[in-house]
C-alpha cells in the first residue's frame, strides 16, 4: 500500500501532473462521498430516529446510503444511542472490522459526553470518541431526521476535501500515554477525564 | 494445430489437479480440485466436437456430484482436522506400477484402425433414438437401479431424522 | 381482598408470628425473614387468594443497618394486588430465593443481587445480570461510589 | 494388512447406532445484529439449523436510570423515564407521574386526565406502527416498514405540534401536562383519524392473504396460558392466549371509566395471533380517540406547583397499560423533595426470559420471527 | 473474419475472435449491471413511495422526473468498491476465497455466449445451447460453496449450506420446465428455439404455460432473489455467505447476481417469449439490417419486462423459510413441471401426426388447465380467517 502513497509525489513533478491528480481527486472523493454504505449501530433512542430517517419521508437512500449489515462491506458507522461500557469493546471491535477509508458519525448526545446521562450514571461511556475516532457529533437527544441528514451532508463535504495519498487528520487526538502505555484517547479541548479515571472493562484494554 | 494445443493444455491440466487430488493435505482443497479435474475432461470432450457430453459432463460431475461430496467433507465431524496417517507406502508404490503396465500393454497391442475419413454424424437425436430402440432394456435397469439408491438414501436420512426426535 | 385481610390470613395460617400492615404503605404486608419460601407458597397456591402473577421484587436501601425487600404479586382470579415487604440487614443480606414459584422472579433475583448484594440461597444460576461479569461493588445502594460516576451538583 | 485396512474402513462401529452424528455448535446471535429491537444478545447453542438451548443476555443499554432517579427532583426525573422506554415514553411519564400524585395524593383537573389519555393512545398507535414495520422486517417483507414509518411521521406531527419534541416528549407533568392543546390540534387529529383508519385493512392486506407470511407465523412459537401466567406475560402477547386482561378495563386509572372499548383477543397464542391482536388494538385506540374528542372538557391543563415540592414519606405501586404490557411504577419517597428509590417494572424484561424456553427446538429464521412478535424493547429491560 | 485470416494463421485467428468476442460480452455485462442495480433501487424506491438515488448523475435529469434522478449511482458504488481496502481476513483459507467471486464471474460470462438476441445476432450459437446455459450455470453453486466454507465463519458457513441445498434443489424443475419447449422445438440450440416459435405460429408461452410459470419460480431461486433469498437473509445470517467480503470481491458477488438476474431473463424471454420474433412481422428469410435491430429491441423489452417482475416480486413478498422452499421445490414444482412435459408432449405429437394448427392445440390445452384450476379453487388453502374459526 505504502508504494501507492508516493505516487501523488511523483505525479506532481510531471509539467501538468497536478490538474491530473485533482481530476482524481474529483473524482475518486465525489464516488466515495456520494455512495456512503452506513451500518446501523443503533443502540437507543437514536436508532428509532435513525430508522425514521431511512424511512420514506427522509430518506438516506437520495444521498446513495444503503444499509448494509456486515461491518465488512460498510464505509460509515452511525453509532446512534447510549454506550455503555459493557458494550463498549464490540463497538471498537466492530470499527476495526471495516475496510479502510471509514468514517464515523456520532448521533445523539449520549455519544458526545454522555448525554442526559453524564451525572449520576456509573455504566454509560462519557463519549464514542473515547474509544474510536468520530468525525461528525450530530448534536440532539434525539436529533431530528433534518440535523442526521444534514450531518451526513456534512460528512459528504468533508469527503470530498479530501486528498489522495494525504493522511488524514482526525478530531480526538490519540497520544500515547506514557505511564500506561493506553492511548490517551482524551480531546485536548475537554481534557475532562483521564484514562486511569475510567475503569475500563479489561476487555477494553487488551483490545486497544 | 490448435485442436492439439488445447489437449495438451487440457490433459495437463486434468494430470496436475488428479495428482492434487491425492496428495492434498486439506480435504476441501482435494475436492476443488477433483471438480478441476471434471471440467478438464469436459473440456476434452468438447475439444474432441461432442459438446452435448462435455456440458452432461459438467452438469452432472461438476455441478452435482462434486458438490454433494464438498456437502459431504463439509458436514461430517471433524473430518478436516484428523491428520490421515500415510503408512501404506508399499501399497501405495505396488498398484499404481501394475496399473501402469497393464494401460500401457493394452494400447500397445490394440490394433488403432484409422477413422474412415467422414465425420460420424453423432448427434443428441442418435443417441436418444438408440437408447429407446436397441438398448432399451438397459436403459429401464439403469433407471431401477436409480430408484433403489434414491430409496436407500430415504431410509438412512429418514432413520437419522426419527432417532434424534 | 384488602391487606388486613391478608395479614389476618396470614395471621392465621401461621399463628406464633404477628403480620402488620407498613405504615409506609396501606397495601403492604410485613412479613418475618424465615416465614419467606413456605408463605409465598401458600399465597400462590390457597385457593383464597391465588396469587399467580407475580409482579416484581426489588430493595430499598436505608443506610445505616436496615435494607427492605418488597414483593409485589397479583391475582388474575381475584382481581387483587398485595405487597409483601422483608426486613434485612443491610451487612449481608440473605433471602431463601421464590424463583421455583414464579419463572419470572428469577431474572428479578438476579438484578438485586447484582445491584444491591442481596444474596439468594436455593437460586439456581445467580449471576450478574445487567453489570458486566468482572463488575467490583453493588451500584444501587446508597452509599456507592465508582470514578465513571459523576455525582450531580445540587 | 491391506485387506486389513479396508475391512476396518468399511465397518467403523460409529458410536450410536449409525446415525449422523452432529456436532452442536454454538451461535451468537450478538448485540449488533440487523434487527432493529435494540442490543439483546442470544448464546444459541445449535444442531445444524435448531435451536438446543438459548440464553439471552442482557444489560448492554443498562443506563442506571434508576440510580439517576436518587438524584434528581421529582420534576427533574420526568425526562429520565423518557428515555426509559423511547418508543412509547409518554407512558413511562405517566406511570411514574401517577405513582407520584398517589404518593401526594394531588388529583389533577379533568382537561389534563383527558389530555393525557390522548396523548397516551397517540403513542399506543405510532409504537404498533413501529412493531408492525420491524416485524415485517424480520420476516422478510421490507416495504410494509416503509408504510408503517409513513403514517408514524404523521403522528409524530401531531405531538411535535402539542409537545414540540419528536421521540421523547417530557410532556405529562405532575399534577397536569406541560401545554395546553387547542382545538387547532383536536381538529388535526379528527383529520389523521379520517385519514388512517382506511389504511389499517391495506397493511393487513399486505401480508394476510399471503401464503409465505401466514406459513411462517401460523402455529410458530405458541405460549400455552399456564405458560403465560407463570412468566408474568401481560399486555398484547396475553391477549393473544385467549385472556381479556387490560390495565385500563381491571383497575382502570384517569377517565378509562367512562369511555367504552372492547379489549380484542385471539385463541391460539401463536405469533399470528399476536399480530393480529395488535393489529385489532389499532382500531380500538382510534375509537378512543374519537370518544376523547367529544369528551374534552375545557378547564385548567395542570395544578400550580413549585419546583421543589415535597412528597410525604411512604411507598406505592401504579401499573398502567403500555403498548408492550402492564409498566408499574414502585415509589418509596423519605419526605425530602427527591424520590428514594424508584423501581419501573417493566413488560419486556419479563417477556424476554420467555425466550429461553421457548426458542428449543426452533429454526433460525423462527427465532427472529418470535422475538419481533413480542414487540420487546431494550431500554425497558436494562433500565 | 477473413481479414484477420489475412494475416495470420487460421486458428490463430479464432483465438483473436474468441478473445474479442469475450471483452464485448463482458462489456455488456458491466454495462447492463449498471442500469439494472440502478432500475432496481429506482423501483424499490417507486414502490415503497420514497425517492431513489437523486443526489449523482445528470442535475437536468433530476429535475425532468423522480424516475431519471442519480443515473450515475451505480458507477459511483463501482469506483467506491474498487477504491475499498480488500480485507482477507487471517484465519480464512486464501485460495478458495479468492476463487469464489472469480468463479461465479466466469460462470455468468461463459453462460451468455448462446444467448440470440437478435436473428443472427449471437456471440457463438453451439447446437447444445439450452443445455449449455443449464449446465455452466450448475457451477455457480460451487463459487457459493466455497465462499461459504472459506469465510470460516458460522454464519457464512450456514449461508453458504443452505444456498447450495437451494440451488441444487431448483435446479432440477429449471431444466425439467426446459424440456417442454425443447421437445416442441426439435432441438437444442437457441437460435432453432427462436425459428421454431415462428412455424409454430405462437410463442411457446402458449403451449407450455405451467412450464413458463414453474421455470419463472425456480430461476428466482436459482439466482437467490427474494422471497427466497434465505442465504444473505439479512435478519438472521448477517448476509450469509458474502458477510466477510469486502471491496471489489464483494463488488463481483453483487455484478454476478445482477448479471445471473438478467442471464436467466432472457434465457425464458427466448425460450417462452420468442426472442428476437417481433410480435406481427413476418419474418424475412435473409435479415435485412432493419429487422436485425428490431429483433434485438423486442428481445431487450421482453427480457426488461421479465426483470421488472422480478423487481416487483423482491419488495413485495416476506422471505420463504428453507423448509417451505424445499417442500415447494420437490413436492409441487418438480411433479408439475413433469405434467407440464406430458402436455407438450401430447402437442408435439398432436401437431406432428395430424397437422393441426399450433394456435388451436395450445388454447385446447390452456383451456384444459383452465379447467384443472377451477377443480383447484374447491379445495383451497386455508384462508386466515376461515382457519380461525375452524381451530
Amino acid at each position: 500500500m505504502d508504494l501507492i502513497k508516493k505516487i501523488p509525489a511523483y505525479v506532481e513533478r510531471i509539467p501538468n501532473g497536478g490538474i491530473l491528480m485533482t481530476g482524481l481527486d474529483w473524482v475518486l472523493n465525489n464516488a466515495k462521498a456520494s455512495s456512503m454504505w452506513y451500518m446501523l449501530f443503533g443502540l437507543a433512542c437514536c436508532a428509532i430516529e435513525l430508522m425514521a430517517t431511512g424511512a420514506s419521508r427522509y430518506d438516506f437512500d437520495r444521498l446513495g446510503m444503503i444499509f448494509r449489515a456486515t461491518p465488512r462491506q460498510t464505509d460509515l458507522m452511525i453509532v446512534a444511542g447510549t454506550l455503555t461500557l459493557k458494550m463498549a469493546p464490540r463497538v471498537k471491535l466492530l470499527y476495526e472490522q471495516m475496510p479502510d477509508p471509514k468514517y464515523v458519525i456520532a448521533m445523539g448526545g449520549c455519544t458526545m459526553h454522555g448525554g442526559p446521562f453524564y451525572h449520576d450514571s456509573y455504566s454509560v461511556l462519557k463519549g464514542v470518541d473515547k474509544i474510536i475516532p468520530v468525525d461528525i457529533h450530530v448534536a440532539g437527544c434525539p436529533p431530528r431526521p433534518e440535523a442526521l441528514m444534514n450531518g451526513c451532508i456534512a460528512l459528504q463535504d468533508l469527503i470530498r476535501g479530501e486528498k489522495v495519498g494525504r493522511k488524514r487528520d482526525r478530531p480526538g487526538l490519540r497520544h500515547i500515554d506514557p505511564a500506561t502505555n493506553l492511548p490517551l484517547l482524551v480531546r485536548p479541548d475537554t481534557g475532562l477525564i483521564r484514562p486511569n479515571q475510567i475503569i475500563m472493562p479489561d476487555q477494553l484494554r487488551v483490545l486497544s | 494445430m490448435t485442436e492439439s494445443v488445447f489437449f495438451y493444455l487440457l490433459s495437463g491440466l486434468v494430470l496436475s489437479s488428479a495428482w492434487s487430488v491425492v496428495r492434498n493435505e486439506n480435504l476441501f482443497h482435494a475436492g476443488l480440485s477433483l471438480i478441476l479435474c471434471f471440467v478438464g475432461v469436459a473440456g476434452i470432450y468438447m475439444n474432441l466436437d461432442a459438446p452435448f457430453l462435455g456440458a452432461m459432463q459438467v452438469l452432472i460431475y461438476a455441478g452435482a456430484i462434486a458438490v454433494l461430496l464438498l456437502f459431504g467433507f463439509m458436514l461430517t465431524h471433524d473430518l478436516m482436522k484428523a491428520r490421515h496417517e500415510r503408512n501404506q507406502h508399499l501399497a501405495g508404490i505396488l498398484i499404481p506400477v501394475l496399473m501402469a503396465l497393464l494401460l500401457v500393454g493394452t494400447i500397445l497391442n490394440a490394433q488403432w484402425h484409422a477413422s474412415s475419413g467422414q465425420p460420424v454424424n453423432f448427434g443428441v437425436a442418435s443417441l436418444a433414438r438408440r437408447y429407446m430402440q436397441q438398448d432399451l432394456v438397459a436403459f429401464e435397469m439403469v433407471a431401477l437401479l436409480l430408484l433403489a439408491s434414491l430409496m436407500g438414501a430415504v431410509v438412512i436420512a429418514r432413520k437419522e431424522e426419527g432417532s434424534r426426535e | 381482598m384488602t391487606p388486613q385481610e391478608f395479614a389476618k390470613h396470614l395471621g392465621a395460617n401461621y399463628p406464633d408470628h404477628q403480620f402488620e400492615i407498613d405504615p409506609l404503605n396501606e397495601n403492604c404486608v410485613l412479613i418475618p425473614l424465615q416465614l419467606v419460601p413456605q408463605c409465598f407458597e401458600l399465597l400462590r397456591d390457597d385457593d383464597a387468594t391465588q396469587m399467580d402473577y407475580f409482579d416484581f421484587s426489588t430493595c430499598v436501601d436505608h443506610p445505616p443497618d436496615r435494607l427492605d425487600l418488597v414483593y409485589s404479586m397479583y391475582s388474575t382470579v381475584y382481581k387483587h394486588r398485595i405487597q409483601l415487604k422483608v426486613v434485612l440487614d443491610r451487612q449481608n443480606p440473605c433471602v431463601p430465593t421464590v424463583s421455583h414459584l414464579w419463572v419470572n422472579a428469577n431474572w428479578n433475583e438476579r438484578e438485586m443481587y447484582d445491584l444491591f448484594g442481596v444474596f439468594f440461597p436455593g437460586h439456581k444460576d445467580l449471576r450478574r445480570l445487567m453489570m458486566p461479569d468482572d463488575w467490583e461493588g453493588h451500584p444501587l445502594r446508597k452509599d456507592y461510589a465508582h470514578p465513571n460516576l459523576v455525582v450531580r451538583p445540587d | 494388512m491391506l485387506i486389513r485396512t479396508w475391512w476396518c474402513a468399511l465397518t467403523s462401529p460409529s458410536d450410536d447406532g449409525g446415525a449422523l452424528r452432529t456436532e452442536e455448535f454454538e451461535l451468537n446471535m450478538g448485540p449488533q445484529h440487523p434487527s432493529t429491537h435494540g442490543v439483546l444478545r442470544m448464546v444459541l447453542k445449535m444442531d445444524g439449523e435448531r435451536v438446543v438451548d438459548c440464553d439471552p443476555v442482557v444489560g448492554y443499554l443498562h443506563r442506571s436510570i434508576e440510580k439517576m432517579a436518587e438524584n434528581r427532583t421529582f420534576t427533574q426525573v420526568i425526562p429520565v423515564t423518557d428515555r426509559l422506554d423511547y418508543c412509547t415514553s409518554m407512558t413511562s411519564n405517566y406511570v411514574y407521574v401517577l405513582a407520584v400524585e398517589k404518593l401526594a395524593d394531588l388529583t389533577p383537573p379533568p382537561r389534563a386526565e383527558y389530555i393525557r389519555v390522548i396523548m397516551t393512545e397517540l403513542n399506543r398507535i405510532a409504537s404498533h406502527l413501529l412493531w408492525y414495520g420491524t416485524f415485517c422486517l424480520e420476516i422478510g417483507a421490507t416495504t410494509p416498514f416503509l408504510y408503517s414509518f409513513r403514517d408514524r411521521e404523521k403522528v409524530l406531527d401531531l405531538f411535535e405540534s402539542a409537545c414540540g419534541a419528536r421521540l421523547l416528549y417530557n410532556y405529562i407533568r405532575i399534577g397536569g401536562v406541560g401545554q395546553d392543546i387547542n382545538q387547532k390540534f383536536l381538529d388535526r387529529m379528527i383529520e389523521f383519524l379520517d385519514y388512517w383508519e382506511p389504511i389499517i385493512p391495506e397493511y393487513e392486506a399486505l401480508l394476510d392473504e399471503n401464503p409465505i407470511f401466514y406459513n411462517r407465523t401460523v402455529g410458530v412459537g405458541t405460549v400455552p396460558l399456564e405458560m403465560c401466567r407463570s412468566y408474568g406475560v401481560s399486555g398484547p402477547n396475553v391477549r393473544a392466549a385467549g385472556v381479556a386482561e387490560d390495565v385500563r378495563r381491571d383497575d382502570p386509572f384517569a377517565v378509562y371509566k367512562d369511555l367504552e372499548f372492547e379489549i380484542p383477543t385471539e385463541k391460539e397464542s401463536d405469533v399470528f395471533a399476536r399480530y393480529r391482536v395488535r393489529m385489532r388494538e389499532l382500531r380500538e385506540s382510534a375509537k378512543i380517540l374519537r370518544q376523547c374528542y367529544e369528551k374534552i372538557p375545557s378547564g385548567p391543563y395542570g395544578l400550580p406547583l413549585n419546583y421543589r415540592f415535597k412528597v410525604p414519606e411512604g411507598e406505592t405501586y401504579v401499573h398502567i397499560e403500555s403498548p408492550r404490557g402492564d409498566i408499574g411504577c414502585f415509589l418509596a419517597s423519605s419526605g425530602g423533595d427527591k424520590p428514594w428509590r424508584c423501581k419501573f417494572r417493566t413488560p419486556s424484561f419479563v417477556h424476554i426470559q420467555l425466550f429461553k424456553k421457548l426458542l428449543e427446538g426452533v429454526l433460525i429464521p423462527d427465532i427472529m420471527a418470535i422475538c419481533a412478535s413480542f414487540d420487546i424493547v431494550l431500554p425497558e429491560t436494562d433500565r | 473474419m477473413d481479414l484477420v485470416t489475412a494475416y495470420t494463421g487460421q486458428d490463430v485467428a479464432l483465438v483473436l475472435i474468441m478473445l474479442l468476442m469475450l471483452a464485448l460480452i463482458l462489456g455488456f455485462i458491466a454495462g447492463s449491471s449498471l442500469i439494472l442495480i440502478w432500475a432496481e433501487r429506482k423501483v424499490a424506491a417507486r414502490i415503497q413511495n420514497r425517492v431513489g438515488p437523486m443526489m449523482t448523475g445528470p442535475r437536468k435529469f433530476a429535475e425532468f422526473s423522480m424516475w431519471t434522478g442519480g443515473l450515475l449511482q451505480t458507477a459511483a458504488d463501482a469506483i467506491k468498491l474498487l477504491v475499498k481496502e480488500l480485507i482477507i481476513p487471517s484465519k480464512t483459507d486464501a485460495i478458495p476465497f479468492i476463487a469464489a467471486p472469480v468463479l461465479i464471474v466466469t460462470v455468468c460470462v461463459t453462460a451468455y455466449i448462446v444467448i440470440p438476441f437478435g436473428p443472427a445476432f449471437s456471440v457463438s450459437d453451439l447446437n447444445i445451447g439450452v443445455v449449455h446455459v443449464v449446465a455452466i450455470s450448475s457451477l455457480t453453486v460451487l463459487s457459493i460453496v466455497m465462499a461459504g466454507w472459506s469465510s470460516n465463519s458460522k454464519y457464512s458457513l450456514l449461508g453458504g449450506l443452505r444456498s447450495a441445498a437451494q440451488m441444487l434443489s431448483y435446479e432440477i424443475p429449471l431444466i425439467f420446465a426446459l424440456l417442454g419447449p425443447i421437445l416442441l422445438a426439435g432441438g437444442l440450440s437457441m437460435q432453432k428455439m427462436v425459428l421454431a416459435q415462428r412455424e409454430y405460429g405462437c410463442w411457446f408461452l402458449l403451449p407450455s404455460l405451467l412450464g413458463f410459470l414453474i421455470y419463472y419460480v425456480a430461476s428466482i431461486a436459482e439466482v437467490n432473489r427474494p422471497p427466497f433469498d434465505i442465504p444473505e437473509a439479512e435478519s438472521e445470517l448477517v448476509a450469509g455467505y458474502v458477510s466477510e467480503y469486502s471491496g471489489m470481491m464483494f463488488a463481483m458477488f453483487f455484478l454476478a447476481e445482477f448479471a445471473n438476474m438478467f442471464l436467466v431473463c432472457s434465457v425464458a424471454a427466448t425460450v417462452f417469449l420468442g426472442g428476437w420474433l417481433v410480435p406481427f412481422m413476418p419474418v424475412p428469410d435473409n435479415p435485412t439490417p432493419v429487422y436485425i435491430l428490431l429483433g434485438i429491441l423486442t428481445f431487450f423489452l421482453k427480457t426488461s419486462f421479465l426483470v421488472f417482475i422480478m423487481m416487483w416480486i423482491r419488495w413485495t413478498f416476506p422471505r420463504v423459510r428453507p423448509d417451505h422452499l424445499m417442500n415447494l421445490g420437490w413436492k409441487y414444482l418438480f411433479p408439475l413441471s413433469l405434467l407440464n412435459l406430458l402436455i407438450c408432449a401430447g402437442i408435439a405429437v398432436l401437431k406432428d401426426v395430424y397437422k393441426l394448427n399450433g394456435w388451436g392445440i395450445s388454447l385446447a390445452s390452456l383451456g384444459a388447465l383452465a379447467m384443472v384450476m377451477l377443480l383447484l379453487q374447491v379445495v383451497r388453502i386455508p384462508r386466515p380467517d376461515t382457519f380461525l374459526e375452524k381451530a
